[in-house]
């Protein structure tokens, strides 16, 4: 999991790549450092390139980032979803709860685009 | 007429691992197993007699098949070698190929038909030699035809070849779309585009749009929705809210709460996009249900209430079973059988004692009635190694040295289910049971459901 | 399980047909009276084989030293299913068996494996020095729908 | 069991008649035995009535042998019993069946 903050948009905004795994055994990981992150934005992207497997608790640990983000007046958007992933999204119907790009730049662009408030 | 059905292993192979657990040549297109399209056009072709060659393991589909009587055709089975080809396969079948002209099918193919057509006296009389082709397999005939008549310019079928689990979805939306009244499906239909079949449970809420073919012992939970273009297999079970499109839901599946489900393939705990071939495996159970339940909390409490239930079996019956147990075993009604049976954890066996009361006389009736067959495994329970109510505990097949993975969620216990609910404690429909209650139980319900499994073995 | 019929043979090869003959007519008898006629040819090839196979390995295995060994073929039955146990003296054997490697053109190891095949249950046990191989099927009861 | 023999083409066609078991398995063995490594044979199973793995274990040890003696061995005519046993153990595998015995012996 590497984050970095990209202050080329107007807001800042977290740039998450996720590891290859997002399950069980470390999506808690992944919700602590979330809560760190919300401190310096509420905005993120998450750059799935190299996740290549995701089960229930690892899909739970996302949304629950997204709601939290929702919470304060940001999002969550995904970017580059593997064919294996985006199955478990759609199969869950959580794909409609996401903004989902095809690769980092675009969702990144796309914060740009529209003007937060 | 006759036809030779040759069907290379190295031709079926890619399905194997994508439908784990069907023969190839039964995998069901529109609900009805591939090879049974075929019989029905050697039939339709005027065979008597049809025999099936493959140099794969043939088990399976001999014993759904049998000797054909109950299509009225005489289905034989032979074998070849990987490196045979065509003629040889012929030599091979000399007899079954002497005399008569013989439909020659080679490859994994669909022929595309329509049971309207005449074929029989076409088959008669069309030459002999290759009448169709294809990079996969062909279709030709032997024998001199007896009348003479002009060759059609184009001939009223066609074939398709299965080499992609892309091509399979395909043609089965194809049928399902176009083709449904030119061959036999299966299922109650009183009108053309919609196949039902028997002991199928619809929820009121749920909706189902045509085109559609649903199986046999199918149940479409609350909410559900099953939208146009659908196959849906025999003991499937749809549950709450969970929204079905243009996909293949084959045979035996559980699909779970709030799940979308558009234009795949799900086959057990398999979810098979067709146009990439991706599969994802739904082994983690939350995928199967709804996903924000805490396991953890429930497991614990499911243990204690388990333990303090089997505790109050033990209380309640330890008496009748130190009355009953010396006096049955005096008889020699009290048989005994130690087995090995798989435990949750792969890998890790448990052997329990097996007992089976013969039923001869009051007392083996009481205490059969008691369940005191049941009797030394509840201590199990109170040592967590079973629980009191789950499926019924597999015992260690040495074929099979691990457990099927179709058991995404397998809780071995002293009274199962499918008891329960008096389903037959054999065969799939008891694993479809069980699967849907090791699922959808909770600690409370579980009481409840052991309740009614004592009540019920009593009857 | 009701007993039916028990039989010992010396322990010699030239004996394993009267086994294997007698295990074909009992599944016939009990298969009469319990299912379907297409099936019967079939359940009682399954005892003919297996009781082969078992016996052939009681004497295969049967140690020189006692020329005098018998083996006990034993039949017993309930509503269902018929179950037949083959007894020896032999010394303990390990009943789990896997498909032989075909490739390498193996001439024998294909018993157990066959037996395990065609019934529905194999146990194994080993009581006073004495090993018995039971073998169940289930007679498959057709429901005419 | 009852072994005859009869010679099509370059092939000894061997009939084998009644049971094939491990109490008849070695005499089959030793009329094989009794023959050049190097002739290619045709068994013909028509009146096998019965054959166990130690029956099957026989054929396979022929096959072996003709194999590396570089001759040929083919059954024709498998009943339905004798072929349930090659099925289970997927030794079909292993040889080349013929439905008819003149059809073995030609190539």
């Amino acid at each position: 999991m590497i984050f970095h903050l990209d202050t080329s948009t107007t807001q800042p905004l977290g740039v998450v790549l996720l590891k290859k795994r997002v399950d069980a055994n470390n999506s808690s990981e992944l919700q602590k450092a979330f809560a760190q992150w919300l401190q310096q934005t509420s905005n993120f992207v998450f750059d799935c390139t190299k996740l290549d497997f995701i089960d229930s608790s690892g899909l739970g640990a996302i949304v629950s980032c997204l709601r939290k983000a929702l919470e304060h007046q940001g999002d969550v958007k995904l970017a580059a979803l593997g064919p294996k992933v985006a199955m478990v999204f759609e199969l869950t119907k959580a794909k409609k709860l996401f903004s989902v790009f095809s690769n980092s730049s675009e969702a990144i662009q796309s914060f740009r685009t529209v003007s937060p408030k | 007429m006759k036809t030779l059905l040759v069907i290379k292993k190295q031709e079926y192979e890619w399905l194997i691992d994508l439908l784990p657990g069907v023969h190839p040549l039964l995998v069901p297109i529109c609900n009805k197993p591939f090879i049974e399209f075929l019989v029905d056009f050697a039939i339709l072709a005027g065979s008597d007699a049809l025999r099936i060659v493959s140099d794969g393991v043939l088990g399976s589909v001999e014993h759904y098949c049998e000797n054909g009587s109950r299509w009225g055709v005489e289905i034989s089975y032979g074998s070849m070698r990987p490196a045979d080809d065509i003629y040889t396969v012929i030599e091979k079948n000399r007899r079954f190929c002497l005399e008569e002209r013989v439909i020659i099918i080679s490859g994994f193919l669909f022929i595309r038909y329509n049971k309207k057509s005449e074929y029989a006296s076409l088959f008669t009389s069309l030459p002999s030699g290759e009448l169709l082709s294809c990079p996969h397999g062909s279709i030709s005939l032997t024998g001199t035809s007896t009348t003479k008549t002009e060759t059609p310019g184009t001939l009223p079928f066609s074939l398709a070849a299965l080499d992609s689990i892309g091509k399979y979805y395909e043609l089965s939306m194809e049928i399902l779309r176009t083709g449904l009244t030119h061959y036999v499906i299966p299922g109650y239909s009183s009108e053309e585009d919609c196949y039902i079949g028997r002991n199928v449970i619809i929820q009121k809420s749920a909706e189902i749009i045509k085109p559609v073919i649903i199986g046999n012992n199918v149940q479409i939970m609350t909410n559900s929705i099953i939208d146009s273009n659908s196959v849906i297999g025999n003991n499937v079970i749809i549950d709450r809210e969970s929204f079905i499109s243009g996909s293949i839901v084959i045979g035996n599946t559980y699909i779970g709460e709030h799940l979308e489900v558009k234009n795949k393939i799900a086959a057990g705990n398999l979810l098979i996009d067709p146009e990439s071939g991706t599969s994802i495996v739904m082994e983690d159970p939350h995928l199967l249900t709804a996903m924000t339940q805490s396991r953890v909390a429930g497991a614990l409490l499911r243990r204690v209430v388990h333990a303090l239930g089997a505790t109050f079996l033990i209380l309640l019956l330890l008496l009748p079973w130190l009355l009953l147990r010396p006096i049955l075993g005096l008889q020699g009604k009290w048989k005994r059988k130690r087995e090995q049976y798989f435990t949750r954890l792969p890998g890790k066996n448990v052997t329990l004692t097996n007992t089976t009361i013969e039923c001869t006389g009051v007392l083996s009736a009481l205490a059969k009635a008691l369940s005191l067959d049941r009797f030394t495994l509840l201590f199990k329970v109170l040592s967590g190694k079973l629980a009191l109510i789950g499926n019924q505990p597999l015992p260690v097949n040495p074929a099979i040295p691990l457990l099927p993975n179709t058991h995404a969620v397998y809780r071995p216990a002293v009274f199962s289910y499918a008891e329960a609910e008096e389903w037959p404690e054999i065969g799939i429909d008891t694993e479809i049971v069980e699967h849907y209650y090791a699922v959808h139980s909770d600690p409370l319900k579980d009481i409840a459901m052991t309740q009614k499994a004592l009540f019920y073995r009593t009857h | 399980m009701n007993p039916i019929i028990t039989l010992t043979l010396q322990a010699n090869l030239r004996y394993v047909r009267i086994a294997s003959i007698m295990a074909c007519n009992v599944a016939e008898i009990f298969a009469d009276f319990t299912c379907n006629s297409t099936d019967i040819a079939e359940f009682c090839h399954a005892y003919e084989l297996s009781v082969s196979e078992a016996f052939t390995n009681s004497v295969r295995y049967a140690k020189p030293s006692q020329p005098e060994k018998q083996v006990t073929i034993r039949f017993s039955s309930d509503n269902s299913s018929l179950a037949v146990s083959i007894i020896d003296t032999n010394s303990q054997f390990n009943p789990v068996t896997q498909a032989p490697d075909i490739s390498n053109y193996p001439e024998g190891g294909y018993g157990l494996f066959l037996i395990h095949r065609l019934m529905d249950t194999v146990s194994y046990t080993r009581e006073d020095g004495t090993n018995i191989l039971t073998m169940t099927k289930q007679a498959t009861i057709t429901h005419d729908t | 069991m009852n072994i005859s023999e009869k010679t099509i083409n370059n092939y000894t066609i061997i009939s084998l008649k009644g049971i094939l078991n491990a109490s008849s398995a070695p005499k089959l063995k030793t009329y094989i035995a009794g023959m050049p490594d190097e002739q290619s044979l045709v068994i013909d199973l028509e009146n096998v009535e019965f054959l166990d793995s130690s029956g099957l274990g026989a054929l396979v040890g022929i096959a072996r042998k003709k194999r590396t003696s570089r001759a040929v061995m083919k059954l024709a005519r498998m009943n339905e019993r004798v072929k349930k046993v090659f099925e289970i153990t997927q030794a079909y595998t292993l040889f080349d069946i013929y439905d008819d015995v003149s059809a073995a012996a030609e190539v």
